[in-house]
Order: C-alpha cells, then structure tokens, then sequence
C-alpha cells in the first residue's frame, strides 16, 4: 500500500484491496459465528463483539509491523485477527480449549499471542494504558525502534489510568499509539454521560501529544490517519493520540438489553456499515469483481468453519493442571 | 409474623434500594450503568425512571473518583449508596474506601463520620477469568473503621442495605451475583436485620461448618445431603466479616466440637484464616479435631468450566471433607 | 474589600489591609515556630511548613464564606489559620495533645475543625479531590448555595484523582474550586518530571472547566483572581480551575536535604516573598504605619506564644481511650 | 565465611540496588523521588549521578500509572525495580499489581511472565499517623502470583533484592522504614539469600515466637531478656510471606509446643491469622498450648507518641505475654 502524497487516500492495488475486505469480512463473519455457538452455550462468560468496528481493527493493523506491540481490550477479537493471530487458536480459547492461544484459561477476554506480539485481551478497563506505557519504554530503553499500539475504549478515558499513561508517555517520550475507539457507549453509558468534553481529541493537547481524529466507519481514512500516526511516532520516538469515531452494532455483551439507546439510532449507523461502504468503493474503482467478493466470502466463511471445528475437536486442560502457571515456568532469569 | 413470599435474590436486593430511596430523600444511588442501562445485573431496572437521574446517577469509569464522591457526599450529610459494579474494580477504589473512608473519624478525633454504603457484586462461577473473579473479601474484613457485610442469603438481601442505612459509619455490602436468579421464601414484611451478628442457619450437633456468601446456600445442600446419610451438621452464616462477631461460632463450635471453614476466596490470610485462629484461641479446649478449611485454590481463575469448577469448594467438596472429618 | 471595577485590584480599606497582612504574618511566626519546636521534638512525624505560599492561603480565604466547605493537602496550617481555626488548637493537634483540634490523633498532616467546616489535613496526595467533589454534589443536591475549595499541589496534578475529579465535577456541574498551588515541586520533583504540559492552567479547557492563573506571591492577584472564581462558582453552580504559582521557601518536610534544586533559585524568589511585597504596597498606598506594623507582628508574636503555651499545657488522651472514633460515636442515623 | 562487616539497614539496602544496577544493565530503578532527591529515605542517594536518569528515574506522583508501567517494561524484557514510596500509597497501584502482575501469566497460560520487583518503605513508629502507617503486607500476602519478601535484617536488606531480580515473576519487597539507621553485621562477602524459606532466628526450646520485619529484632531483644530469666524461646523470621513456607515454624513449634506470633499489622485477616490457622491444621497434637496472636491495636494509627506505642507490640509487650504463656 502506498501513501499517494497529493490524494490523502491512500491508492490500493487489487490484491490490497481485496485482502482488507477479506480480514473485515473475516472479522464479521467470525463475530456472528461467536454469538451463534454463544448460545448454544459452547462460549460462555463475558462476549463482547466488534461489529461495525472492524474498519478500525483493520485499518490500525496495517500500518504495524511484526515487532510492534499490540494491546487491547476484552473486546479484541477484532484486533487480534487483524493482528494475525489465527482464527482457530482464538475460536479454540473462546471454547475454554488447550489448544486456544492462552491454553483456554484466558477466554475470549484474555486472548494472548506472544508470537505475533499481541498481549492481550485486557478486561479491567484502563488497566492496560500503564502497561503500553512500560512496553513502549522498554523498547526506547532497549534502542528497539518498534511502536506499541494500546487500543481503548472512550470509556477508558474516564479512567485515571488515561491521565497517568499520557502523561507518562509525553514526559518520557516514548513510542506508543493510543487508539482510542470511540463507540459513544461505555456498556449503557452514553459518551455525554462519561466526557464533561466530550470531543475527546482535546484531551492530547492537554499532555502535549500530537492527536488526530479518525471516522473509524471509514477504513481508508483510518488507514490514512494511523499510517501518518505511526510515521510521526518511528520518526520522533514520541507518543500519539489517535480518536476513531466508530459503532459498535450490537450489545455491549451477550448480556445486554440495549434499553440505552434508540433502535432508529443503531440504524442510523448501519447505513455506515465499514464493509458494504469499502465493498462499493472498490467496486466503484474496480478492484474488485461480484466474483472476486463472492470467493473470498466462500473463503472467511470456510475459515471460520474451520476455526470452529477445530475448536470442537479441542481438549481439556486435565484438573490436576490447575495451579500452573500461577508462577512461570520459564528458568529463574 | 406475616406470610412468606417467594421472590430472587435480585428482587430482594432491587426491593431493599426502592425502599431506602423511597423513605429517605437523601438516599441516591450512583453507580456505573446503574441508570440508563438498568445496573450492569438489572438490580436496578427501572429506578432510574421512577426516580430521576439525581437520585440514580450513571458514573464514568473513575471507580476512585466516583467512591470518593460518594463518601464526600456522606460527609456533607448525604446517603449515597455507591455501587462498584464487582469487586474486581474494587482495587481502583481501595484508597479512598480504605484510606479515607475508614479512617476520616478516628483521625479527625470523631467530628466527622462517614454514613456510606457501598455495594459491590461479588464471587465467581460465571466463567469470567482472571480479572473478573476475584474474591476480595479478605482485605474488607482486615481493615478497622469499615463495617463488612456479606449477603449470604434472601432474607439478608431483602434486609442488610436497609440496616447498612442506619450505620453512621461506612459499610461494605458484598453481593453475589450468581445467585441473583436464585428464589428463596422471605416473611412478607420482612426489613431490617441485625448487622452485628453472625447466624445459624441449621442447627446440629456433629460439627459446624462456618462460612459465609455464597457458602451459605452451598453448605445448607451439603448439610441436607450428610443428613441422609445421619451426620447432623450445624451451619453458621458469619454475615458480618468486619467487625467479626465471634460468639455464635464460638458457641457452635462448643457445642458441635468439631468445624469447617468454607470460602470461596483464596485459603492463605482469608476469612478462614481468621476464623480458625479465633477457635484456636478461645475455644481450644473444646475441639475433638483440628479446624479444618476448604477454601479457593490459590489460582487466578480460569476460564474453562471444568477449571473454574475446580478452584472453588462445590457442594461435593464439602460433603467429602465433612465426611472424612466425621469417620476418619 | 470592594472589588474595584475599573482596575483589577481590590482597593483596600486601612482596616482590611491590616487584617491580611497581619494573617500573612501569623502564619509565617506560627510556621517559623513550628520549626523551632519540632527540633525540639515537641512536634514530631512529618511537618510540612509552607512558607512564601501565605499569600495563596490568605488570599482564597477572602473569598470564602463560613458555610464554605474547605479541603487542604499535609501542608495545611496556613490554611487552616487563614480558615479562622484557631492557633492554640492547631498547635495543641501538632503537640499531640487532647485540645488539639483533631484531639491530637491526626497530628500537622490531618488538622479538622468541622466548626470551621475544614475538613483536612489529608495526607494522601490527591486523595481529597474525589472527597471535594462529593461535598459539593452533596450541596447542589441539598440547595446549598455554598462553594467547597479544595487545596492541592501541582504535583497531585499529574494522580489520576484528578482526572477522575475534574471531570466529575464538570459533567455534574456542582461548586467546586480547584486551587492549585504549584510551587513547582513535588518533594524534590521539578515540575518539569512531573507534567508534560507544565502550563497546567491547559488543563482545565480540556474538561470544559473555566480556568485561570494567578500570581501566588501577589496577595492582590489572589484575591482578585480567587474572587472573580469564587463569584462564577456561586452565579452558575459550575466547578473553576485556579492555578497558583508559588514557591515554597523553606524543605519540603523536615526530612529534606535540598538536593534537587540551587540556593540562588531559593533566594531568587525570596525576593519575590509576598509579605514584604504586600507590606510595602501597603506603606506606599499610606494604608499603613510603620508603627501599626509593629504592633501588629508584636500581636502576631504573642498568639504565637499563646497556642505554645497553650498546646505545652495540654493534656494527653488516655491510653485506654486508644480504640475510640474507630467507629463513630455518634447516634445511628 | 569472610569477615563481617558493620553497616546500616539502609546501606545494605543501597549496596544491593547498586550492585543489581552495575551487574545487568536491564535493571533500572523507577519511583517517586528516587533521583534528584535523593531517595524518600535516602536509600538511592547519589545512585543518580553514579547510572544517570535514564537508570535512576523519577515519575510523577501517579503510583497507578508508574507501577503499571514497570509491569509492562518487565513485559518487554527489561528488569525494573519500582520503588512506591511507602506502602500506604500501594492502594493506588493494587490493580496493576493484583490484577495484572499477579495474574498475566496464568491467564496467557503462561506465554508472558513478569519479572519485576516492587520495593516499598513499610511499617509504623515514626508518628505519622492514620494514612501513613498502614501495615498492609496481609493484603498482598493473599494473593497468588506474587513472590512477598519481608525485609526483616540487615542480611536481608542485603540479600533479598538481589535474589528477587532473579525470580522471573513479580516480587513485593517490604522495607521497613524505622529500622533504616540500625546498625547491624554481616559477613563481608553477603550476598544472596533464599527466598524460598523462613529462618530460625534464634534458637530456643520452651516457645516459638513467630514473626517477621520489624518483629524480628523486636523478638530477638525478647527472647534476651527472657533468656535472662531463665526462658529460652525461638524466634522463626518468616521472610517469605508469600508463598508462606511453613515446614520452619511447624517444625519450631514441634519441637517448642507453643506458639506465640508476632505482627505489627491489624489482627484480624493478617499474616499471624494463616499462621495460627496452620498450625491448627497440620500441628495440632503438637501443641501444649492455644497458639496466640499479639497483633496490631485495631485502629487507625493515631499520632501522638504514646497512642502510637499502645497500637503494636513492643518488646515488653512480647515479654510480658510470653510469660504469661510460660507461667500460668
Ligand atoms: C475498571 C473497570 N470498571 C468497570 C468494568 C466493567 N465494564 C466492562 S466494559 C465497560 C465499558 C467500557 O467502555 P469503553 O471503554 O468505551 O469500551 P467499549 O466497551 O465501548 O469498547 C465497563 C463499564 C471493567 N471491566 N473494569
Ligand atoms: C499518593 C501519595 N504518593 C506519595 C506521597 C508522598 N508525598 C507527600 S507530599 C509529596 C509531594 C506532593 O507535591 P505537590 O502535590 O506539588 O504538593 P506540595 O508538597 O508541593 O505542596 C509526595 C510525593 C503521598 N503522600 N501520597
Ligand atoms: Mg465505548
Ligand atoms: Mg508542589
């Protein structure tokens, strides 16, 4: 992908285009698939879908690279299947399964990859902001030139966690990217009721970060918007803050009976649904064929069958295991 | 004494909230998603409607900010009850409940007071891993100036945040959410209940089991369960963790000779651990056996059923050891 | 004291001019003497003087009334002495003595006299914001129309308590006054380690709060400053954002070698002390007499000796009272 | 064995955080003050004009955000040594330590750990009142995941930093702040120390007075001067406070049959409570004697000197009880 100078759009090739459709659709796909097997009880505890979000998922992803450090939230499947981490392993976790990516003891809040760098699957709101901050100084303090993405919620930013980590990071200078995505809601809590600011790209300043906003419904802006974001941060080795106004389409969990906002308000933002607006933009460009779509379709939909079955045909941790890893196995250091 | 009626623990507590803010105008609720939402595990559906958003406040995610709020508000004459969605997010708020809420009398020489309550959900079984299953119960009990209460069955749901009301000092309502959907049978017209004493909920003869929370339910099974097969087991309900009232198991354990500690929380500088070493220090003499403790496993909780199962006393557990601790 | 509408400076009355400067100096013989008995071991633990920041105490204190609710930081005696509470029971609390005003048990760092409505003397550093913000929720819930003022450095800034705080009181919308006084040290932090943004007045925009700087070494610029919050506070219910600059002349307690920062920037300041300024401009306006300042520091001098007095003659509470107000005394409610 | 050398508590403390600091260049020191003044109690005087600030780093006052930040560092490989200045602030920071330190690697079935060391200034007796002389080793004594040291001689202030930077998951080191200018012996070539055990003290065969940081020397002056009335006790430093190692003091109180513990913290839910309540469990027929527990007063520490006194056991507080215990 290339940053065409005079356009910020950036210009995608066919292949481009088509592989980012694929991994929205993928995450969609698998996120529907998730909330099915729910109920039938095969996931169980807290669920918490990115539907509607998966532009911001993929558009951050791009724009990483495979030494950088990935943070998220308890609503990361999104972020972790851009990040790369295998469909199976995550939907094997999600099923409480030895096979998924934290052996099935983290579930679908704590998804942990290591290899691709991608700690988590957080689930006490804010807890992971200090967390990036440390990250992001090892790698100054270790000369490393890799960028640390935290993704978080607005609700988030409520938190003290918020103040102390931005703080922390303008006054250390150090490479981390906080993504805030802003869905309007933390739970049933409307952004009006959490922000006395409620334009929540005024709060950088505050700090002395460099800050940008970003219509997180629209991939090829947020693309436009990390890239620049994480140039600036390789570039100067200093924090950025980066707001994507987003939705999420569904419950906040699987426990929710929405009685906070209006369906028509829902509606509303279907009409700016990521996927169908990116589709017709590459058909309107012609990147992409009906046929090209309906194949890779056919593909995230296999994949996520596959992901499943394998999660099916997982194993149980034996009970005479429980207590591992409550300290590390790895050798005294 | 007026006819039972049956109704969920929810209800129970749901009931206890409408009531408090009905009689009291200087009673409000705040609390993340307590409003709009219907309170994270719907005990406060509809509140919001019937009273306004003054008396029932959506909060930000602060848990510092907002538990201070609430224990300020309290200083200024108000009677805030303070919901922290679970015990989990507790650890956010641990200064100002522990720092300031439970020290501002003493160390004002007594001119001021802190009438707050605060509500938390507790207690795992959900499948909600690690960061979201702790049981916390523990650091309440140790710390002096705080009143610790633990809702254990229908009739303390229906009563405790009631009497927690006429405190004028700060109290801790611990309460768990996998029993909200449970019915149980309260009188009619049952209120307030006694916040500074511990209770048996069954009486016997062969051996107490102590415990507390979501151990009351689950030790009542195990008793029902022994009795068939003839073992008469007492079951005491500690339902006030701080100050720890300890004459009714003292007594029990007179009588019975013989006791189990049973907790969900971790085993090491818990509950138990205090419990055990009262009956070691006053009621020695009496033990035909060592206390025995059934406790959590010593593990962040995981996620998968079968471990998460495994990590907390099930009511086969405690009819195992109860057993084992009769017919060595 | 009128508020001069042309000139920003409140004109003074002759009377009015003797009563400020004679608190400013109380609080400085009261703080001098404290030192001198703490080496004493009169006074024991922390003890944190605030000395050259009297013109901050005594010029917020103008502003506020006596339903006015007050929360301070460990550095509090001037504070609380420009609160009207009284010398010899401060001294008596500092003694350890039953008369003191928090009956000895708090010491210099928790000073209470719900008679003054001074509620602290709060030793966690930044843990009395949230308390603020409660008190003055409680008044706007109550139809109070009074104002609460919430003293706390510019290092308690950078706590996530005040976030959280800020941005309560500002979705809420209650009467609170946040008084920072940055004396541009937190222990032995320079500012500059403690905040990327070090204009801290940046900060109250970012919660939609109303914000302003004052002159801390310039009792006219306080009290002009504090007057104009105070007076927005009672006419719209809203919180204010003040930030004091300052400086504290003497060690950060008395466990303080100094090592962070150069006698010639000490003494720079020193000449900036607000008590000789405020003198001065007193003698120049001919609102004052070199004699009335005399009597005034000799009267001074003789409170000072008469809360010494008071507090060596104090009595200690009895060991056996040792568990008492652990649970309130009184009646439940 | 070289020769023993004579130095404070706090240079002791010092030489170890300087040698971790030259010996690995991963090992940093993070915390309030740390630097430019010099250190809270001068343990890091002068450590940042010998490593410079990118070694010796001052934070602002934001302990959440700072000891989260030393979790994530040691995440990424690095070595940190997070001082929070006294544990009375710890409060702030106990959801990045419990719920994160302490859970990241079960919960990522054991794919990341989290090698940090969190040091904090610990107990009471310097008369600064309620907020400031919390003794709350108890709390993070509860929690599995954590490796808890309690600093309780000058071979430990030597030692035991030096042992938990090689520990690949997170350790609480107490501090205590009182004992900072004691004097104290060790041999030259002091170094590491296993943390793994607690310690006899002291050997003695009437009764086993059980402890740990500030009660260590506390004990040890007890047990001279009840040797000098004919009573030889033993003192068991604990050390390890988590994972508590209980094969020492149930072997002490095997051989001695009686039990006294020692703790400056409140009584109820405290370290003496898991202790007692093993003993019950695993040394019951042992015993002579009810173990006993001489805690901290359960009150928020006043200020004045001889409340201060009253609130923790001092020596002939100890002395007097054992006594009692000996001679009924
Ligand atoms: C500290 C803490 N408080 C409360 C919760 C419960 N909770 C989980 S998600 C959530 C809302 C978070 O909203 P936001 O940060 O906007 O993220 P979103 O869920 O919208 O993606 C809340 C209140 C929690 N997990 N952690
Ligand atoms: C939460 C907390 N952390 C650390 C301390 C130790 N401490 C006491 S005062 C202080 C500096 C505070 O600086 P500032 O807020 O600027 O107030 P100042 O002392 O300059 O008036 C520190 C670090 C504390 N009391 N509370
Ligand atoms: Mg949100
Ligand atoms: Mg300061």
């Amino acid at each position: 992908m290339r940053l065409n100078k005079s356009n910020p759009a950036p210009s995608l090739t066919k292949a481009e285009g088509l592989r980012l459709l694929h991994q929205m659709t993928l995450i969609r796909r698998f996120e529907e698939k998730s909330a099915e097997v729910y109920t039938e009880t095969k996931i169980r505890g807290f669920l918490h879908l990115c539907v509607g979000e998966e532009a911001v998922a993929v558009g951050v992803s791009q724009a990483l690279q495979e030494e950088d450090y990935v943070l998220s939230t308890y609503r990361e499947h999104g972020h972790a299947l851009a990040r790369g981490v295998e469909p199976k392993s995550i939907m094997a976790e999600m099923y409480g399964r030895l096979e998924g990516c934290s052996r099935g003891r983290g579930g679908s809040m704590h998804l942990f990859d290591s290899s691709k760098n991608f700690f988590g699957g957080n689930a006490i709101v804010g807890g992971h902001l200090p967390l990036s901050v440390g990250m992001a100084l090892a790698s100054k303090k270790q000369g490393k030139k890799n960028v640390t993405c935290c993704f978080f919620g607005e609700g988030a930013a409520a938190e003290g966690e918020f103040h102390e980590s931005l703080n922390l990071a303008a006054l250390w200078q150090i490479p981390v990217l906080f993504l805030c995505e802003n869905n309007l809601y933390a739970m049933g809590t409307a952004l009006k009721f959490t922000h006395s600011e409620q334009h929540l790209e005024k709060k950088g300043p505050a700090y002395g970060i460099e800050t940008d906003v970003a219509n997180g419904m629209d991939l090829l802006d947020v693309m436009t918007k990390v890239q620049k974001a994480v140039a600036y941060i390789r570039e100067t080795g200093k924090p950025y803050f980066l707001v994507c106004y987003t939705y999420r389409f569904r419950a906040h969990s699987m426990f929710d009976a929405e009685l906070y906002r209006e369906k028509s308000e829902v509606e509303e933002w279907k009409k700016k649904d990521p996927i169908p607006q990116f589709k017709a933009f590459l058909l309107k460009e012609k990147l992409i064929t009906e046929k090209v779509i309906e194949a890779m379709e056919a593909e995230a939909e296999r994949q996520v069958q596959e992901a499943i079955d394998f999660a099916e045909n997982g194993s149980w941790e034996k009970v005479e295991e429980l207590d591992r890893f409550v300290y590390s196995e790895k050798a005294a250091i | 004494m007026s006819q039972e009626i049956r109704l969920t623990y929810r209800e129970a507590l749901k009931s206890a909230i409408r009531e408090a803010l009905l009689k009291d105008e200087k009673v409000f609720l705040m609390g993340e998603d307590v409003g709009h939402y219907g309170g994270a595990f719907a005990v406060s559906k509809g509140l919001l409607q019937e009273f306004g958003p003054d008396r029932i406040m959506d909060v930000p995610l602060s848990e510092s900010g907002f538990t201070g709020a609430g224990i300020g508000a309290a200083l200024a004459g108000m009677r805030p009850i303070v919901e922290i969605m679970t015990i989990n997010f507790s650890l956010l708020a641990m200064d100002q409940i522990f720092n300031n809420a439970a020290t501002l009398s003493h160390m004002s020489g007594g001119q001021v007071n802190v009438p707050v309550v605060i509500r938390m959900g507790c207690g795992i079984g959900r499948q909600l891993a690690a960061q979201h299953s702790h049981s916390w119960e523990p650091f309440f009990a140790h710390v002096p100036g705080l009143i610790v209460l633990s809702v254990g069955t229908h009739e303390d749901a229906r009563g405790m945040l009631l009497s927690a009301l006429e405190s004028p000092d700060p109290v801790i309502l611990f309460e768990y959410t996998s029993m909200l959907n449970l019915e149980g049978s309260i009188p009619g017209d049952a209120g307030k209940v006694d916040i500074q004493k511990a209770k048996i909920r069954r009486e016997g003869k062969d051996l107490s089991l102590i415990t507390y929370g979501t151990g009351v339910y689950k030790c009542l099974e195990a008793a029902d369960l022994l009795a068939k097969e003839g073992m008469d087991v007492e079951v005491v309900d500690l339902r006030v963790l701080r100050p720890l009232e300890e004459d009714t198991f003292l007594q029990s354990v007179a009588k019975t000779h013989r006791a189990l500690i049973v907790e969900d929380a971790w085993k090491s500088v818990s509950i138990s651990s205090e419990v055990s070493s009262r009956i070691m220090e006053k009621a020695f003499f009496e033990l035909d056996l060592p206390v025995e403790r059934l406790c959590g496993v010593e593990v962040p909780i995981p996620y998968p059923k079968h471990l998460e199962d495994a990590s907390v006393p099930q009511v086969q557990d405690i009819v195992s050891r109860v057993k084992k601790m009769l017919k060595p």
